[in-house]
């Protein structure tokens, strides 16, 4: 534990080395069932953000209070107090969205990238670093949801963000914005990731 | 021809899957059996069947006639050795074996007066063979003589005969099968026997009937082979032997697909022919026995076929054990230019060699030389699991996935399959259309089972 | 050894092998075999036929050239897989398909198809159904049922509903002359049986396809089909309907008879065919589709592992 | 031992092996988190009700009475009195509860109503409003809430000019899927090459008219009296 990365080191760190969907493979249950418009992979990764930034906070005040073999149950009632939280502000001020997301908000809670962040990182650093490394984690998953969505909803639709990129003409690849074109894409990118830091590691 | 002329055989004349590839008979089938001359030298390895070395009884310098005892086998699966020409013990050297085992071996230089030429094709072959003389003998005097000779199976797998005909109160033998089928490709040498010397194989296989108390004797021939069923039937003529006529297809001398195919019954798995009443040998053993218990003359020669398109004149040969493949390629004429491959045996499952200093055998059948258009060369590809492998094992497996198993090391997958129960045919390598070599990574996945079992 | 000394090489046994199979030649055996269906579908749909062909057996081969470099891999063109592939998506296309659609379905059929499970023998599903089913989904509009009855098309055979669809529907029975004979709408290969039925015998023969997927396959669609026949009163028409119509015998015959996403065993292969037979059937009367042989034969891939550890034969010997 | 000598380290033995005072933090967080949950619910749950009212509200005006009437007494700054109703139906001994909207304009008037419902789809549950007019007599329009089916296919159904169809439809005749060129008053077209999803939504239709036409009539009819 000599060289313990420095808040920002994590912050950076988050984005790409390690990536929370592309390196860690974490999370990848809404990086498949909500990546067929930005809007809604925007939304769920803001929502996450928000649950983790809280509950890697709140996991880092309360680190010398807890006992190893209780821990899971405090990550598991802070994880869910603010995955409900988000839950509301969302059926309360975006409602369509909330519908659209539907159970995959409530589904944050069994995020195994919210409480891996809390085991590995908050429950034993300062509550800035655990901040900085909730955001830059919260950052990478933005990254790579919205990656996903982006190739989905172009190809999917014609359209990014709802508004048409590609002209009327573009055949919508239905199957992009069904499930398997979220299986086809998060390969195919995953594939080009590890591919380019392969080579990077050559 | 029907098939199973014999009505009240239960086979069918068959056994499921196997293959048809092109026998290339004729280039010898019609060359009546020729005596090599005496060479200069033979050179007998000391052990020349499956089993146990023998022990020599001669020494460097020590003067020997033809048939004379040169090496004892002590243990139960062993055989004796005997010189088949007159001569001096050279040395007791080592020599190497077409299949790569390196063994001690008796070298004789011929020296003095030798038996040659008709006199001792009358001697192996010819002449008239009793047909009524078995009944003289008590098994055990057949098995002894038989033990004294030095008999092993000629079909190949040069097992001692001994060994199998003896008397054993464990398990009955009701049919003594005698496998003529000769499926292999390219060779004649059964099948002149059967046709010069049918007397010899119906004596012969009268006593190994006596031998084992076998009640039932029966001769299967594949039906390419009218001449040989006809003059045998003739010769079988007021004896209780039969000849059953087989389908000509690869394997039907394997021994399990031939009692299948006669006789109707199935070989348990990883069990030999005597667990369902049948001893099995070869047309080729049986005018051995013949000649051994009758006449009292050891093992010392046998009958080889040099065939292929690499042999200039391709033969059939009476030759004498020792002698070294270059001495009996030369009698044929040599090699031509486009050879590319000389094998010990037949092409499906004998060994490629390419020191032809190396002696024939007891367990030789032939030489095979290939030229580069009957060899197969091309590179493998993916297997495509189109199940031709399937199709054709008369063992009923799935090579393909013994193959992968076995270059994957998977010893416990090769076991779900019954690796072991592959006797390494060929069919599935010669159907490939990958061109995987098939039997060859399974023969490496035995290999490695075995090992494992140690 | 001697002046003329030849070059003599040791290899272990068999010495031989059968010289009349290869790879390369059962790919063309199925290219020789598709030839009668190829002419019905340039007689029937003329320059639509061509343009498929030409665009799908050009894609899936510069797609195999494509993947496999990027894999590393010995280029693999020379034993006709990719263009059995490139062949048999075409036929399996609908005339009217957009140009996007024959072009992407041929790489995706050998990029996911194929290469990705690692080339040629390595893949679970047939490729030329992956790619099909990719573009049916993905272009649902231009390649569904509906996409066959353009009334713009200038080839007769394009105005009228397939086959299957026209039952189906509308109820309207199709004759069956011109079912089996091929001058009916349909995917580009599928509509003559005959053209079929000439190329799945060759190929049976030649022992390329297994005679008994097929086998299974329309003895299975008999029973049903039959069976709804006699239950509908429909005097035979229904099953030979089912047995001409469609792809059933195109599929049959080219389709599941590819070994490499097929069983290994005979009893295997008989139980693929008798699997894909029944949800053809299952998918055709039960289904929104018309049609089913695409969805039935990648299902059925999906349990060849599972019926080739069913199958394992029992070894000459074992009790 | 004398028992009552308590040395420290067994004092600690007891309080770890006491589950209760273990878990002081976990009940003590659960404490503040239920507290603070209870709080947020109370700030949002009112917003939240009112979101799912309005949604199927603000759709009210535009399926009783076209869009252009609708948006002229939006305009106008008019809107129905909606009032939410639950309406049970009994059948083969099976109650089923349908949810509906009375609409009534300012005066008092019966404009309409609005039911939800939901039935099978293709792919998934397909959710409709159905808008009928006050003597149930006829559609006045239709609006697709929710749906999975196929893209580019079958979802063609939320389109504008595919639900314009049923507008003014009567009640009286079960409703029918033909292919193309509706003719007969009682036909509607299928999307091209979605039969199916056609077919699920005239048959949730039916059901409903079928299964509502009474009560609603005697329920229009209770409150006149």
């Amino acid at each position: 534990m000599a060289d313990q990365p420095t808040p920002l080191e994590r912050f950076i760190r988050g984005i790409l080395p390690e990536n929370p969907v592309y390196r860690q493979l974490l999370g990848l249950c809404p990086t498949l069932a909500v990546t067929n418009s930005m809007k809604a992979a925007i939304t769920m990764a803001a929502a996450v953000a928000f649950v983790l930034v809280c509950a890697n906070t709140v996991t880092s005040l309360i680190r010398n209070l807890l006992k190893p073999h209780l821990r899971i149950v405090v990550f598991t009632l802070t994880i869910a107090t603010f995955v409900t939280i988000a839950d509301r502000l969302l059926a309360a001020y975006m409602y369509q969205m909330s519908k659209t997301l539907g159970p995959y908000i409530p589904l944050i809670i069994v995020n195994c990238l919210i409480i891996c962040r809390c085991e590995v990182c908050a429950s034993k650093q300062p509550v800035f670093t655990a901040i900085s490394d909730a955001a830059g984690q919260s950052l990478g998953y933005g990254l790579a949801l919205a990656s996903v969505a982006g190739v989905r909803e172009i190809l999917g639709t014609g359209m990014f963000f709802g508004f048409r990129v590609l002209p009327a003409t573009w055949p919508d690849w239905a199957v992009m914005v069904l499930p398997p074109g979220a299986f086809i894409t998060l390969g195919l990118l995953l594939g080009a990731v590890n591919w380019y830091s392969g080579r990077g590691a050559k | 021809m029907e098939l199973l002329q014999s009505k009240d055989l239960p086979g069918k004349g068959s056994f499921s899957h196997g293959i048809h590839p092109p026998d290339n008979k004729s280039l010898s089938r019609d060359a009546a059996i020729e005596v090599v001359p005496t060479p200069k030298r033979v050179v007998l390895p000391l052990l020349q069947n499956i089993g146990v070395p023998s022990k020599p009884t001669v020494q460097p310098k020590q003067q020997v006639v033809a048939g004379e005892t040169i090496g004892v086998g002590e243990a139960f699966i062993s055989t004796n050795l005997h010189s088949p020409i007159t001569g001096v013990v050279e040395k007791i050297g080592v020599c190497t074996l077409p299949n790569g085992r390196h063994l001690p071996a008796i070298y004789i230089k011929a020296e003095g007066e030798q038996v040659s030429g008709q006199a001792l094709y009358e001697d192996v072959l010819g002449g008239h063979w009793p047909k009524d003389c078995h009944a003289i003998y008590y098994p055990s005097t057949i098995s002894k003589a038989i033990h004294e000779a030095g008999i092993v199976g000629l079909g190949g797998a040069a097992f001692p005969t001994h060994v199998k005909v003896r008397p054993d109160d464990t398990k009955m033998i009701d049919t003594l099968m005698i496998n003529g089928c000769e499926c292999e490709p390219y060779l004649t040498n059964d099948y002149r026997v059967m046709l010069e010397a049918p007397g010899a194989i119906i004596a012969g296989a009268l006593l190994g009937a006596r031998a084992v108390s076998a009640r039932e004797i029966i001769i299967g021939v594949e039906d390419n082979k009218p001449a040989a069923i006809e003059r045998l039937k003739k010769e079988a003529e007021g004896t209780v032997i039969k000849i059953a006529v087989l389908k000509t297809k690869y394997p039907q001398g394997s021994e399990k697909q031939l009692i299948k195919a006669a006789l109707g019954l199935e070989v348990p798995l990883g069990g030999l022919p005597s667990d369902v009443g049948v001893a099995m040998s070869n047309v080729g053993t049986m005018a051995a026995i013949a000649r051994g218990v009758i006449r009292e003359k050891p093992l010392t020669h046998r009958v080889i076929t040099v065939t292929g398109r690499g042999v200039r004149n391709p033969k059939n040969l009476l030759v004498p054990i020792g002698l070294s493949m270059q001495d009996a390629i030369d009698y044929c004429g040599g090699l031509t230019k486009d050879a590319a491959r000389i094998i010990a045996g037949g092409p499906m499952m004998g060994f490629a060699f390419s020191n032809l200093s190396m002696p024939v055998t007891k367990g030789t059948s032939g030489i095979t030389v290939l030229t580069h258009d009957d060899v197969r060369k091309e590179n493998e590809t993916s297997c495509v699991r189109c199940g031709r492998c399937v199709d054709v094992c008369p063992m009923q497996l799935v090579p393909t996935k013994l193959a992968m198993a076995s270059r994957h090391g998977n010893l416990s997958l090769a076991h779900q399959y019954n690796i072991m129960a592959c006797f390494e045919c060929g069919c599935c390598t010669y159907v490939c259309p990958a061109h995987i070599k098939l039997v060859q990574l399974i023969r490496m996945g035995k290999a490695m089972v075995v090992a494992s079992r140690k | 050894m001697e002046d003329a000394a030849p070059a003599v090489h040791v290899s272990p046994s068999p010495h031989i092998g059968s010289t009349s199979n290869s790879t390369r030649r059962m790919m063309i055996d199925v290219l020789i075999a598709l030839t009668p269906a190829v002419a019905m579908a340039i007689y029937m749909f003329r320059v639509y036929a061509l343009i498929h062909l030409g665009l799908c057996v050009a894609t899936c081969l510069a797609a195999e050239y494509l993947f496999v470099r990027m894999r590393g891999k010995s280029i693999s063109l020379n034993d006709f897989s990719a263009a059995v592939t490139g062949v048999i998506l075409a036929l399996s296309m609908p005339a009217t398909a957009p140009w996007y659609a024959s072009v992407i379905a041929s790489a995706v059929a050998i990029g996911l198809g194929k290469i990705i499970f690692g080339g040629l023998g390595m893949n679970i599903f047939n490729p030329a159904m992956v790619g099909r089913a990719f573009v049916m989904i993905s272009f649902a509009g231009a390649m569904g049922a509906a996409a066959y009855e353009s009334g713009a098309g200038w080839v007769d055979a394009i105005s009228q509903a397939t086959p299957m669809n026209a039952l189906k529907q509308s109820g309207t029975w199709t004759p069956i002359g011109d079912m089996f004979l091929g001058f009916t709408n349909g995917s580009l290969g599928e509509t003559s049986a005959l053209a079929c039925l000439l190329g799945g015998l060759y190929l049976c023969y030649r022992r390329t396809a297994s005679w008994e997927i097929p086998a299974g396959m329309i003895a299975t669609v008999l029973v049903i089909a039959g069976i709804v026949d006699l239950v509908g009163g429909h005097g035979g028409r229904l099953i030979l309907h089912h047995l001409f119509g469609g792809a059933l015998l195109f599929g049959a015959f080219f389709i599941a008879t590819d070994p490499v996403s097929s069983p290994l065993t005979p009893r295997g292969k008989a139980i693929f065919g008798i699997g894909i037979g029944a949800l053809v059937m299952l998918l055709r009367f039960l289904s929104g589709y018309p049609e089913g042989v695409m969805f039935a034969v990648l299902l059925m891939n999906a349990v060849t592992p599972l019926i080739n550890r069913w199958t394992i034969p029992r070894t000459f010997g074992e009790f | 031992m004398a028992e009552t000598e308590k040395d420290p380290a067994e004092k600690k033995n007891r309080f770890q092996n006491n589950y209760i005072l273990q878990a002081w933090l976990c009940i003590s967080l659960a404490l503040i988190f239920g507290i603070s949950l209870a709080a947020v619910q109370a700030a949002l749950g009112p917003v939240i009700i009112e979101n799912k009212l309005n949604e199927t509200k603000e759709k009210v005006p535009e399926l009783l009475l076209g869009s252009e009437t609708a948006q002229k007494m939006a305009a106008d700054n008019k809107a129905f009195k909606i009032t939410p109703r639950s309406i049970a139906v009994e059948k083969n001994g099976i109650k089923k509860f349908y949810s509906v909207f009375e609409a009534r304009f300012e005066d008092g008037r019966l404009g309409g109503w609005v039911t939800k419902v939901d039935g099978q789809g293709y792919a998934d549950k397909i959710e409709l409003l159905i808008g009928l007019d006050p003597a149930i007599e006829s559609i006045t329009g239709l609006f697709i809430l929710d749906q999975k089916e196929t893209p580019g296919l079958g979802n063609k159904i939320i389109e504008t000019k595919w639900r314009g169809q049923f507008a003014g439809k009567s009640t009286g005749d079960h409703l029918k899927v033909v292919k193309s060129g509706a003719k007969v008053a009682n036909e509607i077209d299928a999307v091209t090459g979605a039969t199916i999803s056609s077919d699920s939504v005239v048959t949730i239709i039916n059901k409903t008219i079928t299964d509502l036409r009474q009560p609603l009539k005697d329920a229009g009819r209770m409150k006149k009296e």
